[in-house]
């Protein structure tokens, strides 16, 4: 029944190299702990996530805000503060030089891999850059500990990196608020990459930008990423985006992984019926009247329902989801999910589009 | 954290070098051969100006009167240190013409400004003719009203032509607190306008000449001059200390911590509190009564005054319900904390006055009676300075005289029982009625009373008058104090802006007996129409017939004639009775002095001068200072 | 440029315009005193001897005409705005004829002296250790700190003056509680008498920082724990940028601007607080002329004084905002 | 929330507000003695003066004969009250200001600001004591409370503005306008309640700094000496040369006093400030997790 379903496997898949993925995420928690005048408080924003990035791949993460994808990325990024802390789980790099567990590491091997390896493109580009200071600063104060150019060779080597991504070294000179919103999210863009890092994480690049200049910073991305064979972990709520971009997708809903399989499977084949909806509701030409939206809320992390978090709003649930959360299972190749219903019938899930 | 670590070392190091460094003492003059006087100016505003012929334009008491100026003749309000008449530039004293219309002036040679010009007749002229032309100098308008032509008819010898009789014109040279002071013609000739002329650096006619001072008006220091012989105190031998230096040491405290350190030999003036501090904690210390009351009495009476041009002080019954309501023991300890030597009549019980006054009178005010309406009383107590001395002397112990004399020297010769009954039936005789517990006036209204008192600037007598007015509110009258300082007491109390008022209208020369210093200024054509200004002194604006009649007798009488003593006491029994002013007491000046540098002050004992150091005549203190240490 | 322009002429306009209403203030209610300066000079002047009010009433017209208290109240005050305009304030009225500008300009050097290091080395500490306290929250020394400097904060400036005068002064006199330099201290020497004078300073400067130092430090706590949350710290903390540098180019560069705009908030309330130092260290300078002249009366010195710390004032307020757009170039979004 | 249970919490959790509390508690409590004094407040010489702290007198007496406690119940009462109109009167004067200016914008915004900065810019010391010159003895305590409200506005007022300011373009706002509200009700009634938090912890800073104004001018004697006030008794005590003389106990309990209040008033601001501000609520709540 399952091997009826299966997809074929693409062109790309067959051809890409099949080494150890380049980041490991086993069963992560990461929790935010609080007292609020006298009450303990624990908020489970990252809860039992386990996901693998190749590389030489755009990974996309979807999902409704604070379903705790901000959380997961910052805890993969290592860049969490207390109140939110990692509670279990681990998180490993291999990359070229060795391997590296994140929450093993001395502050200064952090610092160390941080920009040369693992770089980050912050949600909110407009704030991102210190707004008092010339964006020439930035750049050396982000990457001149990680290259051996200095004083000229360096501005050298920044203002090659800023061409080769079609910029004007003229923005070095310029002051943030001096430049426009799309200008200024490529600009981060470039400042992320200009060490040629091999892991990405980009949070919401593109959101809040208009569609045209949204275009223009994705082709970007996709740019840089196939140039320097980076892998990108590329996290926005927008569909359409993943849709263009990625190349595997992870759906995440109340801070748990829900979904997961390489972009067109997930769409062609939703498995979850969150996914499914996420995909139904995406706008399509010809749409007359407005898209159903689902009923309900997102559950409060801080008291998420038993069993499976999406029952109270899915319109399949089934007893069994009320009492035990799903695992997460591979059903299709490359393609796994947390669902009782697709496990026992996949086929079921694809009726709600 | 770095910086931190590096910032608390920093600090530490600066502190310590800096605490280092204020121990060291900066070099000026040597302290041994310094006397450091207390200037109750305090800071200067304008300190480079030293022309005190212009109105307010500069220091005054900043030992400029003191020390470097000089004119014809000075009384010193003790002994003096050669009788209380001094002739100083002048060699002998005024002559009068029969009719009070010339007076004229034998002047002493040989007497020189310290620039090396010889003083003359001309300088005397110069210093006359240059106040009347210029109107607004300081003493013009007296100068103006009183001189018709003034002339030298052969050297040393100046005659005064006056406009109209006035037996006292000398007193306008004559140095009490001041007086007007010689002018040097060769200086002042040179500058364009003797008005806005600073006169920096003073060429001085005094013992001492300006050595420096401060360009913010602190502190100036004062110069023996070489040619010390060459002035009038010469006559007295050579002025101990080399320097001078009059200060502002800020407020009374300061003053205190100041002294006992060392640091200022003479407080001009602070609180009894400040004064008993001293006497317990400065071994050092000299005061004018070795024993309390400590304080130096000036000669100058503090007084309830009375606008007698308001409608509510005119009955002298009421007035007279208002000095009876005062329990003066109180007042006496809430102001000077029972170191006050009270009198009352107009009169200070200070210097010749308790002989001359005081005593005589006892016999009169014991058996003077008023009527009440009601009841005639007989309200003198001439024992009250027994009873302070009694109440003083579990606290005070051997402090404390016991010899009637000395008690009645130090605290006084009598003054009212407090008689609330006697009140109460005064002020019903006035029509005053009280209901429940507050009085009434005769047209119904509260009656109340606002008392003027001078706040910070002179503290006892702020202290007095709170107490009487607490005096009066407990009684049932509606009183308060009000604080005018400074200027706005001068202001208010000279246009007649006040209810009552704490101050003194009466002044007198304290070793003389004559009265017409402020007994002039209170005849009644001197006194302005309500709101407009007064001349000084007459602050009650009272006019009455009687008294007008006395001090135009005193007027045609001279200045050393017997019979000021029979008209002074005319005029205090006329006091009593009127009550235009309810005496009070001396003003008694805490004049500290510390005998670490210098000794031979004048004292009770040894009262050769005044020791309060803004008075003309404290530069008699210069020529018996000893220094203590080589 | 063009948004430079247009901020600059937007303070001057503020600038002119505070000027104006503070000086026109300040006129307006000297004016209104029943205060008659020729009253007081004769009151002065006739203190000796017995004047007949005809001898009065003849110096009062000669004052008036000396003192220039002649014509109308408009004409006066037209007057009086030609001669601000020039910097002359006419005659002082108690020091007659020194001029109020020569008055105010023997005092100005040392209230500006104490001024400007208090204020300065007030603002810098209190800036400096309260960044550090808020980047580096669990510091000892910088919590001990705070907990002192905002215990003495609230209190009024002249309470801390005056403790700090009994303590150093009274219970241990090791620092001078007087005046700006020792008597006859030699004024041509310049290293001892510089040396001098900061060491008369040291109470009145201590005492002022310790009053001023706990607003800066926890101002700067609070935005500097507010600005490490911000993005551009948070990221430059993710790319691994030294801590030092973080602190210094991006925290504090940040707080630096609301810190800068505070300090010219503050420059009334500083220049307050120098008055009263001057009364209770007997320190010399405006705030005892000020003071000086309202007690006798000198109204001319008194609005002199008042216009020329109005104008200091908001002169250093407007060079505080003219120099702003160095620290934050944003400036058209103010 | 309502009021008694973010009060628990606050003093259950908030340790500079339960201290600030239990401080301006018991200065309260000071000032109601007052009302049991066996003395008159004004009256001088009724006890013995210059006694140290003993049992029959707890705080000593002073030079003037009164009771340092009693006088200080009076004293307090005085500073107190006038801090509390000072803060009120400037209350109204920053609200109406603040609101208006930041509702109304354009013209009306930039005259008031304009005379706003110059309250905050000119140097108000100087003008008290102009004001004393010109009105001297007039100067009564209320007067002084009066003027002082009067140059105490401005700094809170351009702080409520920027609030009104945002409430401008909130949506009920507009609605209100749209409904035919007229300015003085949407004022009143909408942006009001969202400014009155700020209101109330500018109140405790303001009754600080009126009560420092109060205390500087009353012990350099620019007041009215009757009325016996912290500030009056420094005065007094300063004009027996206490310290000097001794009499340390006339000093030192008004200072520590007028300190407690001090500090526990501005103890009671930050605590509050920090409730109304969830940024830094939340870092407190971070440090304790």
């Amino acid at each position: 029944m399952i091997a009826e379903l299966r997809a074929i496997p693409s062109p790309d898949e067959l051809n890409a190299p099949q080494t150890s993925p380049l980041l490991t995420v086993d069963r992560l928690k990461a929790y935010y702990k609080v007292k609020l005048f006298g009450v303990d408080r624990e908020v489970r924003a990252v809860d039992d996530i386990s996901l693998a990035i190749n590389r030489n791949e755009i990974y996309g993460l979807a999902g409704e805000s604070s379903s705790g994808k901000s959380s997961l990325i910052k805890t993969i990024a290592g860049a969490i503060r207390p109140p939110l802390r990692v509670v279990e789980g681990s998180v490993r790099f291999a990359f070229k030089d060795g391997e590296r567990d994140i929450y093993r590491l001395s502050p200064q091997e952090l610092s160390a891999i941080r920009w040369s390896r693992l770089s980050y493109i912050m949600q909110g580009s407009m704030s991102v850059l210190n707004p008092v200071r010339r964006i020439r600063h930035a750049f050396e104060d982000f990457a001149l500990p990680h290259v051996s150019a200095k004083g000229a060779d360096f501005t050298r080597l920044v203002e090659r990196h800023l061409k080769r991504l079609h910029l004007d070294p003229a923005v070095l000179q310029a002051y943030p608020h001096e430049l426009s919103g799309g200008m200024r999210q490529r600009v981060t863009i470039a400042l992320a990459t200009v060490c040629n890092p091999e892991f990405i994480i980009a949070d919401e690049p593109t959101t809040a930008l208009d569609v045209i200049v949204q275009k223009g910073v994705l082709s970007m991305i996709r740019e840089i990423q196939q140039e320097f064979g980076s892998s990108v972990l590329f996290v926005t709520h927008d569909m359409a985006v993943h849709a263009n971009l990625t190349d595997r997708l992870g759906i995440m809903y109340a801070g748990r992984l829900v979904e997961e399989g390489r972009t067109r499977d997930v769409f062609k084949k939703p498995l979850h019926p969150y996914t499914a909806h996420l995909i139904s509701s995406l706008p399509r030409i010809g749409d007359e009247a407005p898209k159903k939206a689902l009923e309900g809320s997102p559950p409060s992390l801080a008291d998420p329902p038993p069993g499976c978090r999406f029952h109270p709003r899915c319109p399949f649930a089934i007893e069994i989801c009320r009492r035990e959360a799903p695992p997460m299972v591979e059903i299709l190749p490359g393609h796994r999910t947390a669902c009782h219903v697709a496990q026992a019938d996949p086929a079921r899930v694809r009726t709600v589009a | 954290m770095r910086i931190l670590r590096m910032l608390t070392v920093a600090t530490g190091l600066a502190l310590a070098a800096t605490t280092a460094l204020s121990q060291t003492n900066v070099p000026g003059v040597p302290r041994n051969e310094t006397i450091i006087l207390e200037n109750p100016e305090g800071t200067i505003k304008n300190p480079g100006w030293f022309n005190i012929w212009t109105i307010n334009a500069g220091g005054q008491y900043t030992g400029l009167h003191q020390l470097a100026l000089d004119t014809l003749w000075y009384i010193d309000p003790e002994r003096g240190l050669d009788g209380v008449w001094e002739n100083s530039l002048a060699a002998e004293k005024p002559i009068y013409n029969a009719d009070f219309t010339e007076m004229t002036v034998k002047l002493r040679p040989g007497i020189y400004w310290s620039d090396g010009v010889e003083f003359t007749a001309d300088d005397l002229i110069y210093t006359v003719e240059t106040q009347i032309k210029n109107p607004g100098m300081r003493w013009s308008a007296l100068l103006g009203l009183n001189v018709d032509s003034v002339s030298s008819p052969e050297p040393w010898t100046v005659r005064f032509k006056l406009k109209k009789p006035n037996s006292r014109f000398h007193s306008l040279f004559t140095v009490r607190f001041n007086a007007i002071w010689m002018m040097p013609k060769h200086v002042f000739e040179k500058a364009a306008d003797p008005q806005k002329f600073d006169f920096n650096p003073p060429v001085s006619l005094g013992a001492y000449k300006l050595h420096s001072f401060d360009p913010d008006g602190k502190w100036y220091i004062w110069q023996k001059r070489d040619d010390w012989q060459r002035t009038t105190l010469g006559r007295y031998g050579e002025p101990g200390p080399k320097y001078a230096a009059y200060i502002d040491p800020g407020p009374p405290d300061k003053r205190v911590i100041a002294q006992l350190n060392h640091n200022l030999d003479v407080v001009h003036d602070i609180a009894p509190e400040g004064m008993f501090t001293l006497t317990k904690q400065s071994p050092s210390l000299k005061t004018w009564f070795p024993n309390f009351p400590f304080a130096h009495p000036d000669p100058t009476l503090p007084s309830v005054i009375f606008n007698m041009q308001n409608p509510a002080f005119q009955n002298r019954d009421v007035r007279w319900a208002l000095a009876l309501l005062i329990d003066i023991k109180a007042v006496s300890m809430a102001s000077y904390r029972g170191a006050a030597t009270l009198s009352p009549i107009g009169i200070p019980p200070t210097g010749t006055h308790p002989d001359d006054y005081h005593i005589p009178l006892q016999e009169w005010l014991a058996s003077y009676e008023i009527d009440t309406g009601k009841s005639k009383v007989k309200p003198y107590d001439p024992n009250i300075g027994n009873q302070i001395a009694d109440m003083l002397r579990p606290t005070m112990k051997e402090q404390i005289p016991t010899d009637p004399a000395e008690i009645r020297k130090a605290f006084g010769y009598g003054w009212w029982k407090p008689n609330p009954q006697a009140a109460t039936e005064l002020l019903e005789k006035a029509g005053y009625t009280k209901r429940g517990n507050a009085w009434y006036t005769p047209d119904g209204k509260p009656f109340s009373i606002k008392l003027m008192v001078e706040g910070d600037s002179r503290p006892i007598l702020t202290r007095a008058g709170t107490m009487i007015v607490q005096q009066w509110r407990q009684f049932g009258i509606d009183a308060k104090t009000e604080v005018a300082q400074g200027t706005t007491m001068l202001d208010r109390r000279i246009a007649g802006d006040f209810e009552t008022l704490i101050s003194w209208s009466v002044e007198t020369y304290g070793g003389h007996p004559d009265l017409s210093f402020f007994l002039d200024s209170w005849h009644s054509q001197f006194v302005a129409a309500p709101g407009k200004t007064q001349s000084p002194r007459n602050w009650q604006r009272w006019s009455n017939p009687e008294l007008d009649k006395i001090i135009e007798q005193v007027r045609t009488i001279s200045f050393d004639d017997k019979r000021t003593v029979e008209l002074g006491r005319d005029y205090a029994k006329l006091i009593v009775r009127e009550m235009p002013i309810i005496p009070l007491m001396a003003y008694n000046v805490f004049t500290a002095m510390d005998e670490t540098y210098w000794t031979g002050y004048p004292t009770a004992e040894n009262p050769y001068a005044n020791p309060v150091p803004n008075w003309g005549n404290s530069r008699s203190m210069m020529v018996r200072l000893k220094p203590k240490q080589p | 440029m063009k948004a430079y322009l247009a901020y600059l002429s937007k303070r001057l306009v503020q600038f002119a315009v505070v000027v104006f209403v503070g000086i026109n203030i300040t006129y307006l209610v000297t004016h209104m005193t029943p205060i008659n300066p020729v009253e007081q000079s004769i009151s002065a002047a006739t203190s000796y001897g017995a004047t007949s009010p005809e001898a009065i009433e003849m110096m009062r017209q000669s004052l008036r005409q000396l003192y220039g208290l002649e014509g109308s109240p408009w004409e006066q005050y037209v007057n009086f705005w030609k001669r601000v305009l020039v910097g002359d304030f006419g005659p002082s009225l108690s020091a007659f004829p020194t001029p109020v500008s020569q008055l105010i300009l023997r005092a100005l050097p040392w209230t500006v002296g104490l001024l400007l290091v208090s204020t300065l080395l007030t603002w810098f500490l209190g800036n400096l250790l309260g960044g550090l306290a808020g980047y580096y929250r669990n510091s000892r020394i910088l919590r001990a700190f705070g907990v002192l400097s905002m215990g003495l904060h609230p209190i009024p400036y002249y309470v801390v003056a005056f403790v700090f005068l009994i303590i150093f002064g009274f219970l241990w006199p090791v620092l001078p509680i007087s005046g700006g330099a020792t008597m006859a201290s030699d004024r041509s020497n310049t290293l001892a008498f510089a040396l001098d004078i900061v060491v008369h300073s040291i109470l009145p400067v201590l005492s002022l920082m310790a009053v001023g130092i706990g607003g800066w430090f926890m101002g700067m706590r609070s935005l500097v724990s507010n600005i490490v949350t911000e993005d551009y710290v948070v990221y430059a903390e993710l790319a691994g940028v030294k801590r030092g540098k973080i602190m210094r180019s991006y925290v504090m560069r940040n707080a630096l601007g609301p810190q800068v705009t505070g300090l010219a908030l503050q420059l009334g309330a500083i220049f307050n607080g120098a008055i009263i130092t001057e009364q209770v260290f007997g320190y010399p300078g405006v705030g005892s002329l000020l003071i000086s002249a309202v007690h006798s009366g000198d109204y001319s010195l008194v609005l002199g004084i008042t216009t020329i710390s109005i104008v200091a004032v908001s002169a250093a307020v407007l060079l505080i905002d003219l120099l702003y757009p160095l620290i934050d170039p944003r400036v058209e979004a103010r | 929330m309502n009021t008694l249970r973010i009060l628990r919490d606050l003093l259950r959790y908030n340790g500079e507000f339960a201290i600030g509390l239990v401080l301006v508690l018991i200065v309260a409590a000071i000032a109601l003695c007052s009302f049991f004094s066996p003395y008159p407040p004004m009256d001088v010489y009724v006890v013995p003066p210059d006694i140290p702290p003993s049992w029959e007198h707890p705080l000593g007496t002073t030079s003037r004969g009164q009771d340092v406690f009693w006088q200080l119940t009076f004293a307090i009462r005085n500073t107190l009250l006038f801090g509390i109109v000072v803060a009120f009167l400037s209350r109204i004067i920053s609200l109406a200001v603040g609101l208006i200016s930041g509702y109304k914008g354009g013209w009306v915004d930039r005259i008031l600001m304009s005379i706003n900065d110059t309250f905050v810019v000119v140097p108000l010391f100087p003008i008290l004591v102009l004001f004393y010159f010109i009105m001297r003895d007039e100067m009564t305590w209320a007067m002084l409370a009066i003027i002082t409200a009067l140059l105490g506005w401005a700094y809170d007022a351009r702080l409520i503005r920027s609030i009104a300011m945002s409430l401008r373009t909130r949506e009920f706002t507009r609605q209100a306008v749209f409904s035919g509200m007229s300015t003085g009700k949407i004022v009143l009634q909408e942006h009001l309640p969202f400014v009155l938090p700020i209101v109330f912890s500018t109140t405790m800073n303001n009754i600080n700094w009126s009560i420092g104004i109060e205390v500087t001018l009353s012990v350099l004697g620019f007041t009215d000496i009757n009325t016996p006030t912290i500030g009056g008794m420094i005065y007094w005590a300063n004009q027996h040369t206490a310290l000097v003389s001794g009499i340390w106990w006339w000093v030192t309990f008004p200072v520590l006093l007028v300190i407690m209040l001090f500090i526990g008033l501005f103890l009671l601001a930050i605590s509050m400030n920090e409730y109304i501000d969830p940024r830094s609520r939340l870092s407190r709540l971070g440090g304790q997790a």
